[in-house]
């Protein structure tokens, strides 16, 4: 589904990536780990089509994206939850929620809308909230359910889990679980180690915007280098 | 302070300072003082809206009041005009203070902070244009009187001496600021005012200082206006022209560089005046070329092109 | 025999900016002055030397008027003549000053441009205090010869210099010449809206309106009285900008009709008038008092020109302080010349009235071309 | 007497009770957690103690002194310094230049601050980063310009706002230490963090927030056997977690 | 203070909400470009100027009624908003909004004296047969070109506010406002959203122009007299608001009306701008409040 060959990008003179290449099968969940500053952000993106490639190809469904707008990468299903969530503080919940399917998926809003405040009541309390005084776990709520209202062939979260508590990063792995069983393809972008090599399908570990490691997550897991460097062990 | 932040400073001032060795015509004396005026102006606006990061659009409400209280001093109290221009630099900083007092303390920030200056502005020229004590609509006419014991000069080239002096001594002051603590925690109160208050910078007070010494500056420039035209009225004390002025020459030069605003005036009137050398039987197409050359010089930065000239940080 | 080197003649007017407007009629009037020179043979006494025009743009401030004499400066001209507005006059004829280059002010009533002891500044044109002398002079003739109809006036000015000036002064002698003044009110200039002045007025409902405004606003001034149905015994201007403007008349003539002005003006009885009077028509222009005043400025160096007879800054200085009755060139309504000081004593301001489709000269009686129609009929 | 005592503080926002009626204290010299569900008003409190919000009603107390909504700067300068949740670098300013601005609080002279900034860059982790612009960085780098710039104030209470959230496992063990030893230097920490991992190596106590009410108090340990706590907050899948392979 | 017969002030409150209602349509334009790019917009006089040059040549050209040719110059103007804002405006700004801020700066001073030199500096106007028409209300006469304008505003300003309220572009249009790299991701092309803004800002200046131009005049620098008063409605009615600046033009329009006609007016001016700087000091975020 998602194909990325030799991608090389960076900011001004800085090169952040080096030649990366990944994979994203149909139905698949495939974990990006790496440490802070390996260029996982940068990569989504790249694939986003927010930050330009120096070289190399991205394809999705089988269609060369290089180089389109985040507009038209959005438009074809390519759905990313940024880092920092991005929400529109001055809008209300709801209308945050109404504009992830301003591209697509519109004629199923309201459908969308309900799945998602079922996903996370929290967030029908707030609907009438301006987004910018919403808690930090909120916001992430919300940004996830506006990632969902475009409904992602292929969602790229980035940090889901940042700032959340035990209870709602358990409960997001298990939505992200529950997303992957209703057969969606998922990118996740993670500090969240241990849980997302448990469930991942494959995981690569970007080093120095490079991969590392790749490989089906059971493996990943085990290598001994990547405990060293990212469990803590 | 080291000599290498002076150094680049007084070798400026130097070097000017030979300008009316080799050229004594009048055109590029008169051009020279009157970019060096707008440059000081401009300094005070780089104070507070390059450093501060408060855009200001009322600055003329410093520059005229500098620039009437050296006048009306003078021709009204036949005070020396050194000392009515003393009395200038004094008077604009209090301005200063007092708009800066009443819109930071109700938090203005950003564009409303930038429209009540303009507003302050506004308000001063529409009093200065009905109070008898400021000539009114009639303006001001300081009396023509060439010596040089009555800061007017026989020779341009002394004018333009003492305006050279003027502008290297805020250049200084710049450096000065740009090296301190003040300037520091300034700076940070433009990148963020919040996250400044969070490590004990008293965002009220670095902004009233920056306000005050960056009226004074204005308020100087308009003094020395005053003081070589020998003419003002509301419009030019207090018009938007100043304030636009003000403004244009350190964004264009680099906002929050000690140089910025020295080489955005320069670049700006050398832009004017090339155009003014075009005006045809048409008028306006110099000044269509000149709002041209304006918007070219915004997307294609002199400073990018010439990184030296982005002076240190 | 080889043509004698041309003679560099500044211009300076103000054709950007606020001020755009007048000078580009100003402009207009010293082309066509030096054109007509240039046509009938140049400057005879330096062997028919062409006169040639520096224009200089003062972009309706005085540091561009001052920028643009330091540029005529060095490019050599004998003498410059414009500025426009007093501002920029007082500025750039004191750049002037600094190398004694003679300059004659076109326009500007100021009296301070004759009163700083500049020995190289000339007005030909009258300044505030005759205008205003006059406009109170002839209003008091106007209203006995009419049996006095008019009791009770309104003052409407615009804030500036002009205005505030004349209405100052209005408010003062007025009243000693039997005037009540009911109210002074003043204006912005640009102004958006002309209804609560008419309000006022219409409240106050005096006998008459004294206005002093430039054209944009005294359009929408009697344009808005029009609409509101108010109609005083006279409307009577002082140095109006569209008292004195055909555009006025062409566009509006219900709201014009009648209206009276003090101001500047051509003197209707010289031929020349008429003459110039079409040549600026026939460029599409309208006729402004801009045009005739700086066509009289530039005969006026030209006639000095000739008595000096050399293209010498200093002589040229003298000769202008000593014109007398014999330069007849210029077409305005004025005296025999004679300057004490660098004004013109004879310069003097005319009382117009926009009659049907025409501005007639209605005081005073040596150039008027037509009988006041006061108070207007009903 | 107690360092810092929150008596009975509550904030309102409209019809919402962020925080009501919440009263803890923190011992001097130690390290306190404050923990709780998204949006259960932890933020706020902080806001509440630094002076950037004036609480509906209660009062703050520091070293005994009544010190509710004193301005933020007025505070820094008594000893009391905070990082915030949303990190707020001053992103234009090269990461030196960031800390630098909290050195000048005690330092006047640029050389002093500047020397401090580069000594505070190193315990933080940010020696190689220091001539970048703060914009540039990545979470973590951002958040230790965070902790940079309030420990350069050289406070005496330390209020850490979620710090460790987006590092990575081994990240987080690198700069748990580092906050040990900033504890050890002498400054009290109360610190907001949902990484229990954290939590459970540092806080000596720790005060449960939820729907802006305190529900629980007591050691790390305590805490996560409470059941309210567990419900509210941890989940039961984190609970046997961390009480079965505590390694503290 | 002199006292008016109740019957003037009536009329002057009248005429201050007719005025207010067009000075609020050129504040909409204001206040939604600021909204949007955050950035005083210095080019707005100009733009002003050029749209009621535009309708006076509709009507000296074409002899197309002022109120007439709002139909071609709305979308006119759009297209030109739309054309400025991503031909020039945005690739010269880079994103900066000083840059902006100069180069509308530049764009004024290219429109304003290219005018002057196309039309020259007269001062131009139309005649039309019901420029002088009033409305007899009771005992007020209200001139019938302004009780137009008046309707007008209000409709152009309800269908804007319904545009951002209830449309997708609307909430794309506020939400980049705030948020550029988010609505990135959702899919709204960031670049697009702007210039439709400008455009929108644009085309109600049209509108503007059309409804003054029957009851006022045009010359190359008419526009700057409503740029300053649009400024005052934008900060009264809270920047960014639709409701805002129409109301904060009605109250401006009464008190400048108010103030006039008991201090006259030139010192009426101060009247609006000791109001707009209480309003800045004590309610920065607007009369009407928008939220910040
Ligand atoms: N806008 C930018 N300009 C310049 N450099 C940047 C910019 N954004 C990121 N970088 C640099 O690019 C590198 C990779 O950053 P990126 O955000 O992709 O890392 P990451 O893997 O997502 O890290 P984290 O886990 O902290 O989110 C870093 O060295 C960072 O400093
Ligand atoms: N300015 C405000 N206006 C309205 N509501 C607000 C405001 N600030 C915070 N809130 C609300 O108050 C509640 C508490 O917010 P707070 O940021 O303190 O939570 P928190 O405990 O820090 O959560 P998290 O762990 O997710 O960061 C939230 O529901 C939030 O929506
Ligand atoms: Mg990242
Ligand atoms: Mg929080």
């Amino acid at each position: 589904m998602l194909e990325v060959r030799d991608l090389v990008a960076g900011y001004g003179l800085t090169r952040v990536l080096e030649g990366v290449s990944l994979d994203v099968t149909a139905g698949e969940i495939v974990a990006v780990l790496g440490s802070n500053g390996a260029g996982k952000t940068t990569l989504n993106m790249v694939l986003s089509g927010l930050v330009k490639p120096r070289s190399g190809e991205v394809r999705f469904a089988g269609e060369r994206i290089t180089g389109l707008s985040p507009a038209q990468v959005m438009a074809r299903g390519l759905i990313q939850v940024p880092e920092g969530r991005k929400i529109f503080p001055n809008l209300n919940v709801r209308e945050n929620l109404e504009l992830g399917s301003y591209r697509r998926a519109k004629a199923n809003r309201a459908k969308n809308l309900e799945k998602v405040f079922a996903t996370f009541p929290r967030l029908r309390e707030r609907v009438a909230q301006a987004a910018g005084t919403l808690s930090g776990g909120e916001q992430q709520m919300l940004a996830i359910g506006r990632g969902m209202m475009a409904e992602p062939k292929l969602l790229i979260l980035d940090e889901p889990s940042l700032g959340l508590s035990p209870l709602l990063v358990e409960e997001m792995f298990t939505l992200i679980r529950r997303l992957h069983g209703e057969g969606l393809a998922i990118m996740l972008v993670e500090q969240n180690v241990a849980q997302s090599l448990d469930l991942a399908d494959r995981a690569y570990v970007l080093e120095h915007g490079a991969f590392a490691l790749a490989g089906p997550a059971a493996e990943v897991r085990e290598n001994p280098e990547l405990k060293r460097a990212y469990l803590g062990l | 302070m080291t000599a290498r932040d002076v150094l680049p400073i007084l070798l400026f001032g130097a070097v000017a300072a030979l300008l009316p060795v080799f050229v004594t015509a009048g055109t590029l004396l008169n051009f020279a003082i009157f970019t060096l005026i707008l440059c000081l102006a401009a300094q005070g606006w780089n104070i507070l809206g390059g450093f501060g990061g408060q855009y200001s659009f009322g600055h003329a409400a410093f520059f005229g009041t500098g620039a009437y209280a050296t006048a009306v001093l003078q021709v009204r109290y036949g005070v020396n005009p050194y000392v009515t221009f003393l009395a200038g630099i004094a008077l604009a900083s209090v301005v200063g203070w007092v708009i800066g007092f009443l819109s930071f303390r109700s938090g203005l920030r950003g564009s409303y902070f930038a429209l009540v200056t303009l507003a302050f502005a506004e308000v001063f020229r529409v009093l200065s244009n009905a109070v008898p004590f400021t000539g009114g609509a009639a303006g001001l006419l300081i009396p023509l009187n060439q010596r040089a014991a009555n800061f007017q000069f026989e020779s341009r080239g002394w004018f333009y001496l003492l305006v050279l002096a003027l502008v290297v001594v805020a250049l200084l002051l710049t450096r000065a600021l740009e090296r301190s603590r003040l300037g520091a925690q300034l700076v940070a109160v433009r990148e963020n005012e919040d996250a400044a208050r969070a490590v004990g910078v008293d965002a009220l007070r670095v902004k009233l200082s920056a306000i005050t010494l960056s009226a004074a500056m204005t308020g100087a420039a308009g003094g020395l206006y005053a003081q070589y035209f020998l003419y003002l009225d509301s419009t030019i004390a207090y018009g938007t022209w100043i304030s636009v002025e003000a403004l244009l020459a350190p964004i264009i030069g680099g906002a929050g560089t000690v140089f910025g605003p020295v080489i955005g005036a320069v670049i700006l009137h050398t832009l004017a005046e090339a155009t003014r050398m075009m005006v045809g039987r048409i008028p306006g197409i110099d000044l269509v070329i000149y709002g041209v050359l304006l918007i070219l010089v915004v997307r294609f930065p002199p400073r990018n092109l010439l990184p030296w000239l982005r002076g240190r940080r | 025999r080889a043509q004698p080197a041309a003679i560099k003649l500044g211009i300076l007017q103000p054709v950007t900016g606020a001020l755009a407007q007048d000078g580009e009629y100003g402009r207009l009037g010293a082309e066509l002055a030096i054109n007509e020179i240039n046509a009938t043979g140049g400057i005879k006494a330096l062997g028919g030397a062409q006169i040639q025009m520096v224009f200089g743009d003062a972009r309706s401030s005085p540091e561009g008027g001052t920028a643009e004499v330091e540029r005529m400066q060095a490019e050599g001209v004998v003498a410059v003549v414009g500025g426009f507005a007093s501002p920029i006059c007082l500025a750039s004829s004191q750049a002037a000053s600094r190398y004694d280059l003679p300059y004659v002010a076109d326009v500007g009533v100021s009296d301070a441009i004759v009163t700083r002891g500049l020995k190289n500044t000339f007005r030909f044109s009258p300044g505030f205090g005759s205008i205003t002398a006059a406009a109170l002079d002839n209003l008091v003739k106007l209203n006995d010869a009419a049996g006095k109809p008019a009791k009770t006036v309104v003052v409407v000015h615009e804030d500036g210099l002009f205005g505030s000036g004349m209405a100052r002064l209005m408010g003062a002698e007025l009243p000693k010449r039997g005037f009540e003044v009911l109210e002074t009110i003043s204006h912005p200039t640009p102004a958006r809206d002309m209804s609560n002045i008419a309000l006022r007025i219409r409240a106050l409902n005096p006998d008459l309106i004294i206005p002093s405004s430039y054209y944009a606003e005294f359009v929408l001034l009697s344009r808005t009285l029009q609409q509101r149905r108010i109609r005083p015994k006279g409307i009577y201007c002082v140095l109006n900008g569209a008292a004195s403007n055909y555009r006025f008349v062409r566009e509006f003539p219900d709201a014009a009709n009648l209206v009276m002005d003090v101001n500047h003006w051509a003197d209707p009885r010289k031929p020349k008038t008429a003459e110039l009077r079409r040549q600026v028509e026939a460029q599409n222009r309208f006729w402004l008092y801009n045009t005739p005043m700086n066509y009289s400025a530039v005969m006026l160096v030209a006639d000095a020109l000739e008595r000096a007879g050399a293209a010498d800054r200093a002589k040229v200085i003298d000769a202008i302080a000593a014109t007398d009755g014999k330069f007849d060139r210029h077409i305005m309504p004025y005296g025999p010349t004679r300057f004490v000081n660098g004004q013109n004593q004879a310069g003097q301001a005319v009382n117009t009235q926009i009659q049907g489709n025409d501005i007639k000269v209605i005081f005073p009686a040596e150039f008027a071309d037509a009988q006041a129609v006061f108070p207007w009929p009903a | 007497m107690s360092f810092l005592q929150i008596r009975n503080v509550s904030m309102r926002f409209g019809g919402l009770m962020a925080v009501s009626d919440a009263s803890f204290d923190v011992a001097e010299g130690s390290i306190t957690g404050l923990i709780g569900p998204n949006g259960a008003g932890k933020t706020t409190l902080f806001a509440i103690v630094s002076g950037f919000q004036k609480p509906t009603s209660g009062q703050v107390l520091w070293r005994g002194a009544e010190i509710t909504a004193r301005p933020p700067h007025v505070l820094a300068a008594e000893g009391l310094s905070r990082t915030f949740q949303i990190v707020q670098p001053f992103a234009g300013l090269s990461v030196r230049e960031n800390i630098a601005v909290g050195a000048f609080l005690r330092h006047r002279r640029r050389a002093d601050a500047i020397a401090l900034a580069e000594q505070v860059a190193e315990q933080v982790g940010l020696t190689a980063e220091l001539d970048k612009p703060a914009a540039a960085l990545t979470v973590s780098g951002r958040k230790r310009v965070e902790l940079g710039k309030a420990l350069a104030t050289q406070p005496k209470l330390l209020l850490l706002d979620e710090v460790l959230a987006g590092l990575n496992p081994s990240e987080v063990r690198d700069i748990v230490p580092v906050v040990r030893a900033i504890r050890d230097s002498g400054v009290t920490v109360l610190m907001i963090e949902h990484v229990m991992q954290a939590v459970m190596n540092l806080c000596e106590s720790v005060h449960v927030l939820a729907q802006g009410r305190i529900i629980a108090s007591g050691t790390p340990a305590e805490v996560v056997a409470t059941p309210a706590v567990v419900e509210a907050y941890l989940g039961h899948g984190a609970a046997s977690r961390l009480s079965g392979g505590a390694h503290a | 203070m002199r006292n008016f017969p109740p019957e003037i002030v009536m009329e002057a409150v009248a005429n201050g909400l007719l005025t207010g209602a067009v000075y609020g349509l050129v504040a909409l334009g204001l206040t939604l470009v600021y909204g949007v790019l955050h950035i005083i917009n210095f080019a707005h006089g100009a733009l002003l100027t050029l749209a009621m040059y535009a309708a006076w040549v509709a009507w000296a050209a074409f002899g197309l009624d002022p109120y007439v040719a709002i139909l071609p110059l709305v979308p006119i103007f759009f297209a030109l908003g739309y054309g400025v804002q991503r031909l020039v405006i945005g690739p010269a700004s880079r994103g900066e909004d000083s840059n902006i801020l100069l180069v509308t700066l530049g764009l004024s001073i290219v429109l304003e004296n290219a005018m002057l030199a196309i039309f020259r500096s007269d001062t131009l106007s139309v005649q039309v047969d019901y420029a002088m028409e009033v409305i007899e209300a009771g005992p007020m006469l209200l001139s019938f070109p302004r009780v137009v304008g008046f309707g007008v505003a209000f409709v152009v300003a309800a269908v804007l506010f319904v545009l951002l309220r209830m449309t997708d572009t609307g909430r794309a249009i506020r939400a980049v406002a705030k948020e550029r790299t988010g609505a990135a991701l959702v899919g709204i092309d960031v670049g697009h959203v702007y210039a439709v803004t400008f455009g929108i800002g644009t085309a109600c200046l049209a509108v503007a122009a059309c409804l003054l131009l029957p009851s006022f005049y045009v010359n190359p620098r008419v526009g700057n007299a409503f740029v300053l008063v649009a400024f005052t409605i934008v900060v009264l009615g809270g920047m960014g608001s639709v409701p805002g600046a129409l109301l904060g033009g009605l109250v401006i329009g009464v008190v400048e009306s108010l103030s006039g006609l008991y201090l006259g007016d030139s010192l009426g001016q101060l009247g609006i701008f000791v109001i707009f700087i209480l309003v800045l000091l004590f309610k920065p975020t607007g009369l009407f409040g928008a939220r910040a």
